[in-house]
């Protein structure tokens, strides 16, 4: 089953990822990273593609995709 | 300052710099963006248009340079402002208007150096400003404020020298004086306003005169020569008339700070506190830095000290040796990139120079 | 009197608001102020900050060294600024984002952010701030403070004025309360 | 499992200095992709500009070359005409590469040097806080125009590429944008396609980017991303330029 | 008896320091014909350039502004937008237009500025010794290619009207030659509507005059002519490009 | 000179040169004409590719020397040259080869100014050169060839120096050194060639090392003030290790003329013709203007008198005055503009000056 | 009769003027002038038909045409 | 010994030439020399000069402000350079062109250009100019110009080496004769 890792500190919060993701699998996390950033997260339920729109959309590179 | 709390404003360096320009009846402004001395090409942006004169984003630097060079052959009060690595770009465009005598007004709101270094403010660009770093022997008058009411209200005096010498001014500024917000007493007291300067010289269209001609460059030999000994001439009149300076409690002191823009603000506070442990100290802060303020180092007692104090490796402190030629110690203190000197720095430095007794 | 102040938090928590509408205030009052911010690219990714210093007297570098006071409002400020606190000065802080550890901080802390966003607007908590710290260093009077946010807002805009005042009065009242 | 999509090699994983939504993110990624994609990061000497990509060498991991802004293109000349046997490749934003870099420009392009170039058009000068940028959009608000560009006083949104694609010097020129993962997708072939023809020889290509700063552009992310979709590209058509 | 062909008024009746044969001083006519003609010379300011033609304003008898070479039309934008009632043209050779001053002639093109330049294409420097132009032809030897231009080392002759034609500021530019009466009177038709579309506000007009230099091509000066004739229209056609 | 006829060459300055730095192992060059150094251009562009180097008149002075910034960052020993209004231009990307530490030769050929002035030779730019006309704290080593020999063997020396400290090496010469023809020898004797000074930090592609970056942006706080406090560093060693100049019967004189370049042919034609008359006259010429040769005015009898002689108003002067520091008598004869100080004009300064005795 | 005035002292001796006229008017002084060069001369034969081509083509503007 | 010597004339006379072969001939033999051109834009319009120093001793200015020999081409330069004559100094001609009206200079005349002509080539008038020159001033011996003559011609060009040669010794002979 496909799924995604996201480095949380890295990330932005710039949502661009969860505007892409077909299956809205990624959602705000309310808690502040590192930068003092909310960051992102990914609901590994089984449902994603694996289409890598969210990894090739994230202007910060903290999206890898696992198939 | 006190408590006159009417028509205070509170501005940024930038932005009373800019102000100071359009109340001086500058009409045209020409720049390209560069930190940190953007706040001043925005504030013209919104404002020149207030006053019905033309703002210009230039291509670049030079564009802007020489755009100032042909609203100014033009005969109004032009201006253009950059910071370290786009003045670097305006030399030969500057070396022109000098050649070209026209008066145009050159803000260098200066950052640390060299190359693209970094935003930091520093004073390092004293010695491009003072002798020229364009090509050809020319000179600007540079004047240098420290706060922001002061960067306001030369720039009035920048528009009138410029007139009164058709000469490029300089005004040196740094970072942290484009950047800090102060309060500003508006308007400028007395402004010397253009049209008191007649142009006789400038381009309008030929009609009812001789044609007039704006130009550097001189072809029959013998004639640069003569034109640069004119120049000379000028130069030799304005270091006479126009130096220009701040003292403080220099009568009895024996250690005497020279500093001059934001690092005079910080040698001030020194020598407040130098005095208030019983040392005599005093500040010469030059506020034209061409022409250097030899005057106010006139023969003092020997065993005095200077103390040259910059954001830069040591370049006003050769006008001031220059200008004390061997007669008093000369010493320095200065940090650059970025560094500045503290008051602390320049306090211990002072305590080493001070004579014991 | 002088007091050095640095404030410092994230690009959108009203930081630079913060300290004009203090470093205002001074000069309302006839009193010597310099402002000064951070620049330039030092602003990318987000962290904010400026320096006020508010004197009696003539005031020489507007750069602060050593603070008086430091007003931290999220995490990255905490340790970017708490090494330049004067030995026994006052640190306010946001405790909605961040609460220093080392104990030998005298840091008052309040929720801004969580107390803004009860007032119906995250925005404000700068304002929320600001009163706190009013309330412990009288640099300023706070009719001073409330008449310049008045003036301040663009005209028409009472809604923000009074949502802005309101926010001041009930960091006055943090400690006070 | 297989990573299908993993942080380029040529890419530092750290954080960047940029805002979030900004598009040198995304493209200095692809880059690192292309040069991952073509091996030849032994090779690349990168020409990084003065703009908020800065400080792109630190991203990248190969030999990077800083240029007064502006002057990428004749500092990257230069570099290629004494190594001959390199990759070179400047990466330049809307100021530097079409306002004071503008001479560098043209005549580098008209040389024929065979050189890459990828140029970030993101409509404003992020670096020094937003002010008109050549290509800033008619109507536009920015720092220096805060009533909006107009082309009486300000001039037209400056479409360089097509100017260049006169040049006979000129191998390939294409515009692509950022707008989507397809357009990301489409940008990077380009950006492959920009480095194989200095591979062979073929001489001067260069790549549009429109990039999105929604810092200057006082949007959010995605409606950055939007506003590229439904506006920019009406001034900027996508496409093969040559 | 009348004088049909007389000297024009604008231009002083001196001896000028030119080389026999040299198109700046047809060029310099046709100019003064036309400000007679429209009755300006009261109201012209010129921006001379730096090149052969650095003293200008010695010859014509109106104002003038010298400005560094290159930046003729930044000296003349401002001009201009501080006097919008006087008629503001500048004259500049092809390394002051198309080498140094590109960057300046294509922004103020692009501003749309109501300006006229009067471009001389010579396909040389000739002020300097004759070194390559961006106009040069392939082959030609200059005192920088004695082995002639070759498009691999020194790039291609740049056909910088028809970029600049690209530019929607820009309202007229068409290319003429001096190489024979007819096309001297061509010349000066298209000349007289530059000026005539400033005069009307229209906005940007230019002119690009191809003129020789038998000095540093190397040719007595109907030979010149010819070349012009016969090979350099070749490279660079004549007629109306916008 | 003397009687050794063989592989002795008339060139001229430019041409020398040009040659001089091709056979000093430059291969790349980069320049735009301007008078009075076409004919180094020129050279170059023929001679340039019988040695496999890279040759590009450039669009512009700026892209010139960027593109020398290029080269040298690509590690190849590269120059630009230029006449003074391009040399201002070029102001920015010097201060970008400093910033950077590259290694950079770049040679002005001094025309009259300011703006265009005319193509006279002068020594106006001595400021420019010395002080550095761009931003920032840099300096760039100057080196002042006064015969058509000395032009040749000093470019070995100016790419010697500047690899082996990494700086920008301007050779400061005027037009009538780069129009002049002299008798020259070839090829120099002992020739600092390139190969000598590995290059490590030069871009190369990064396969099998680190990634190598060159730039002159330091972007964390401190960072810069520490690199600028390593160029200070660097600087002090140039200034102790590398000053040099030629000395003429200074030995007991009591006037001493100082003079470089083409002015110092001038004033030694002077000093034989004081001394023919009894009068204790001598030379120092700096050969490097930067370091100034501080060295060569240590401490001398109180009485003498030292005679700065310039094409120009008076910029070397100031360096003469801070290196005697008011421990004699400094005086000055300059003209500019293209005028030149006659041989006549100095000797009757210098008989106003010398001492009774 | 039309004819045509040439200013000896400003000619250059370009001969553009000789290779335009229709009519071949004119031709190469073999005294020098002013300036120490060979101007051109006009022969006032009467064919002179005032067409000003070598007013036109002269760069020195050294010649005025009457008609 | 130290002669300074200015010759002038029109662009397409070989000026610069003449100068030259002489400044190669004082190395050929080992003097010090120098030759100063004029340049620029005062080229354009067919005038040029250029002054050559030869001597036993280093030199120092290689601009010429008084002259012990002047060889004037054509008309303009006797105008331009007859002030620059030492007192009592020679004066050599080019008589086809230009004869001086004030007495008092002490000018040595032959038809160069005319001479040229007759040798087949008016371009070779500077070397007849040349060898008059070193008829009357033995700065450099002839030989040494005539060697020099030969190197500096294009390989193959016999014929021009001939014709300059012969035109160098028609100048000698001119007051030899
Ligand atoms: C000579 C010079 N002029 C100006 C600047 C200031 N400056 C830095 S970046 C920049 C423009 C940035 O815009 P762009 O190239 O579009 O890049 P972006 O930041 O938008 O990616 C300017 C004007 C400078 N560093 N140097
Ligand atoms: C900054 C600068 N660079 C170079 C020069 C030297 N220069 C003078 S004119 C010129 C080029 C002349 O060519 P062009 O513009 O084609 O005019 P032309 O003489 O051919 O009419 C150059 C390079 C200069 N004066 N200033
Ligand atoms: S890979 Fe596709 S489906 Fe999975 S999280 Fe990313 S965008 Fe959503
Ligand atoms: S696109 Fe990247 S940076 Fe933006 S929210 Fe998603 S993971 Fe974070
Ligand atoms: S300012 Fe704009 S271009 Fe610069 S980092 Fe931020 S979003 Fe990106
Ligand atoms: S060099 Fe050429 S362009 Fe210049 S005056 Fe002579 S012929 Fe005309
Ligand atoms: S006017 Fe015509 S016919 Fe008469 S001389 Fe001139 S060209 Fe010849
Ligand atoms: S065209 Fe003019 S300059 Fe030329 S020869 Fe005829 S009259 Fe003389
Ligand atoms: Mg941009
Ligand atoms: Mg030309």
């Amino acid at each position: 089953m496909p799924k995604i890792t996201i480095n949380r500190d890295k990330c932005k919060g710039c949502l661009l990822c969860i505007s892409v993701c077909p299956k809205k699998l990624i959602s705000v996390e309310t808690s502040l990273n590192a930068k003092g950033l909310s960051p992102v997260k990914f609901k590994d339920n089984g449902e994603c593609l694996g289409c890598a729109q969210c990894a090739i959309i994230c202007p910060d590179c903290c999206i890898e995709v696992y198939k | 300052m006190g408590k006159d709390k009417k028509n205070k404003v509170l501005m940024s360096g930038n932005e009373a710099i800019a102000e100071g320009a359009l109340q001086a009846g500058c009409l045209f402004y020409a720049g390209y963006p560069i930190t940190p001395q953007n706040e001043l090409i925005g504030y013209m942006s919104v404002h020149m248009f207030e006053k019905n004169g033309v703002f210009i984003q230039a291509e670049s630097e030079i564009a802007a340079i020489n755009m100032v060079y042909g609203a100014s052959a033009a005969g109004v009060r032009a201006m253009t402002s950059s910071s370290s690595p786009g003045i670097s770009l305006k030399q030969e465009g500057i070396s022109y208007i000098a050649g070209a005598e026209l008066p145009a007004v050159i803000v260098n709101i200066m950052r640390a150096g060299p190359g693209l270094g970094n935003i930091w403010p520093a004073q390092s660009d004293y010695f491009q400003a003072t002798r020229g770093g364009g090509n050809g022997e020319y000179r600007c008058i540079v004047l240098a404020p420290a706060s922001v009411q002061e960067s306001f209200d030369l720039m009035s005096t920048s528009f009138g020298l410029a007139d009164k010498y058709r000469i490029p001014v300089i005004v040196l500024g740094d970072g942290m004086l484009g950047q800090m917000m102060e309060p500003v007493q508006l308007p400028v007291a007395s402004c010397q306003l253009p049209g008191k300067t007649k142009k006789p010289w400038a381009l309008t269209g030929c009609k009812g005169r001789e044609q007039n001609i704006v130009k550097s460059f001189y072809m029959r030999e013998g004639d640069l020569e003569k034109f640069n000994l004119k120049l000379q001439g000028k130069y030799a009149q304005i270091m006479k008339n126009e130096q220009e300076y701040e003292e403080v409690d220099t009568k009895d002191a024996m250690i005497i700070l020279v500093a001059y823009g934001s690092m005079a603000r910080i040698a001030k506070s020194a020598v407040k506190f130098l005095s208030g442990k019983g040392i005599k100290a005093g500040l010469i802060r030059p506020i034209t830095l061409w022409p250097f303020p030899v005057k106010a180092f006139q023969p003092r007692n020997r065993n005095i000290c200077y103390l040259a104090v910059e954001m830069s490796y040591g370049q006003m402190v050769e006008d001031v040796k220059l200008a004390v030629c061997g007669k008093a110690k000369v010493a320095f203190l200065g940090r650059s990139g970025g560094g500045i000197p503290t008051e602390e720095e320049i306090i211990n430095k002072a305590k080493t120079l001070s004579p014991k007794a | 009197m002088t007091e050095k102040i640095i404030i410092a938090g994230s690009g959108g928590q009203g930081i630079m608001l913060l300290g004009k509408v203090l470093a205002e205030a001074a000069m309302f009052e006839g009193k010597f102020v310099t402002w000064l911010p951070a620049y330039g690219a030092e602003v990318r990714g987000g962290t904010a900050h400026c320096m006020v210093i508010i004197s009696d007297e003539e005031i020489g570098s507007p750069y602060i060294d050593k603070a008086d006071t430091l007003i931290i409002m999220n995490k990255p400020s905490l340790n970017r600024f708490s090494g330049r606190l004067k030995k026994g000065a006052v640190m306010i802080t946001n405790s909605s984002l961040v609460t220093p550890e080392d104990k030998r901080l005298k840091a008052i802390g309040y929720p801004f952010t969580g107390l803004a966003v009860k007032l119906g607007n995250v925005k404000v908590a700068n304002m929320v701030a600001l009163g706190c710290y009013l309330a412990h260093k009288k640099t300023v009077g706070i009719s001073s403070v409330l008449a310049i946010i008045k003036k301040m807002a663009p005209a028409g805009r009472s809604d923000l004025v009074k949502i802005n005042q309101g926010a001041v009065d009930m960091g006055v009242n943090l400690s006070n309360g | 499992m297989d990573k299908i999509y993993a942080h380029p090699k040529s890419l530092r994983d750290l954080p960047t200095h940029y805002c979030p939504g900004c598009g040198h993110g995304i493209a200095h990624r692809i880059i690192a992709e292309v040069v991952d994609e073509l091996g030849i990061r032994e090779k690349i000497i990168a020409v990084a500009p003065v703009g908020c990509a800065v400080i792109a060498y630190d991203y990248w991991d190969f030999d990077c070359s800083e240029a007064a802004h502006g002057r990428a293109l004749a500092v990257a000349t230069a570099i290629k005409r004494v190594r001959r046997d390199n990759i070179v490749f400047t990466y330049q934003g809307d100021g530097d590469l079409a306002a004071i870099g503008t001479n560098e420009t043209i005549h580098a392009d008209n040389r024929g040097e065979n050189l890459t170039v990828v140029f970030i058009n993101n409509g404003v000068y992020g670096m020094t806080g937003g002010q008109m940028a050549p290509t800033s959009l008619l109507s536009q608000k920015t720092a220096t125009t805060v009533k909006g560009r107009d082309a009486q006083i300000h001039g037209f949104p400056l479409k360089i590429s097509e100017m260049l694609a006169l040049l006979p010097g000129v191998k390939y020129i294409e515009r692509t944008s950022l707008h989507s993962p397809q357009e990301i997708i489409k940008t990077k072939r380009a950006v492959k396609q920009a480095f194989s023809n200095q591979i062979e020889g073929l001489g001067f290509s260069l790549v549009e980017i429109l990039s999105p700063c929604p810092t200057y552009w006082g949007m959010a992310p995605r409606a950055a991303l939007d506003w590229v979709r439904d506006v920019v590209i009406k001034e900027f058509p996508l496409g093969r330029i040559k």
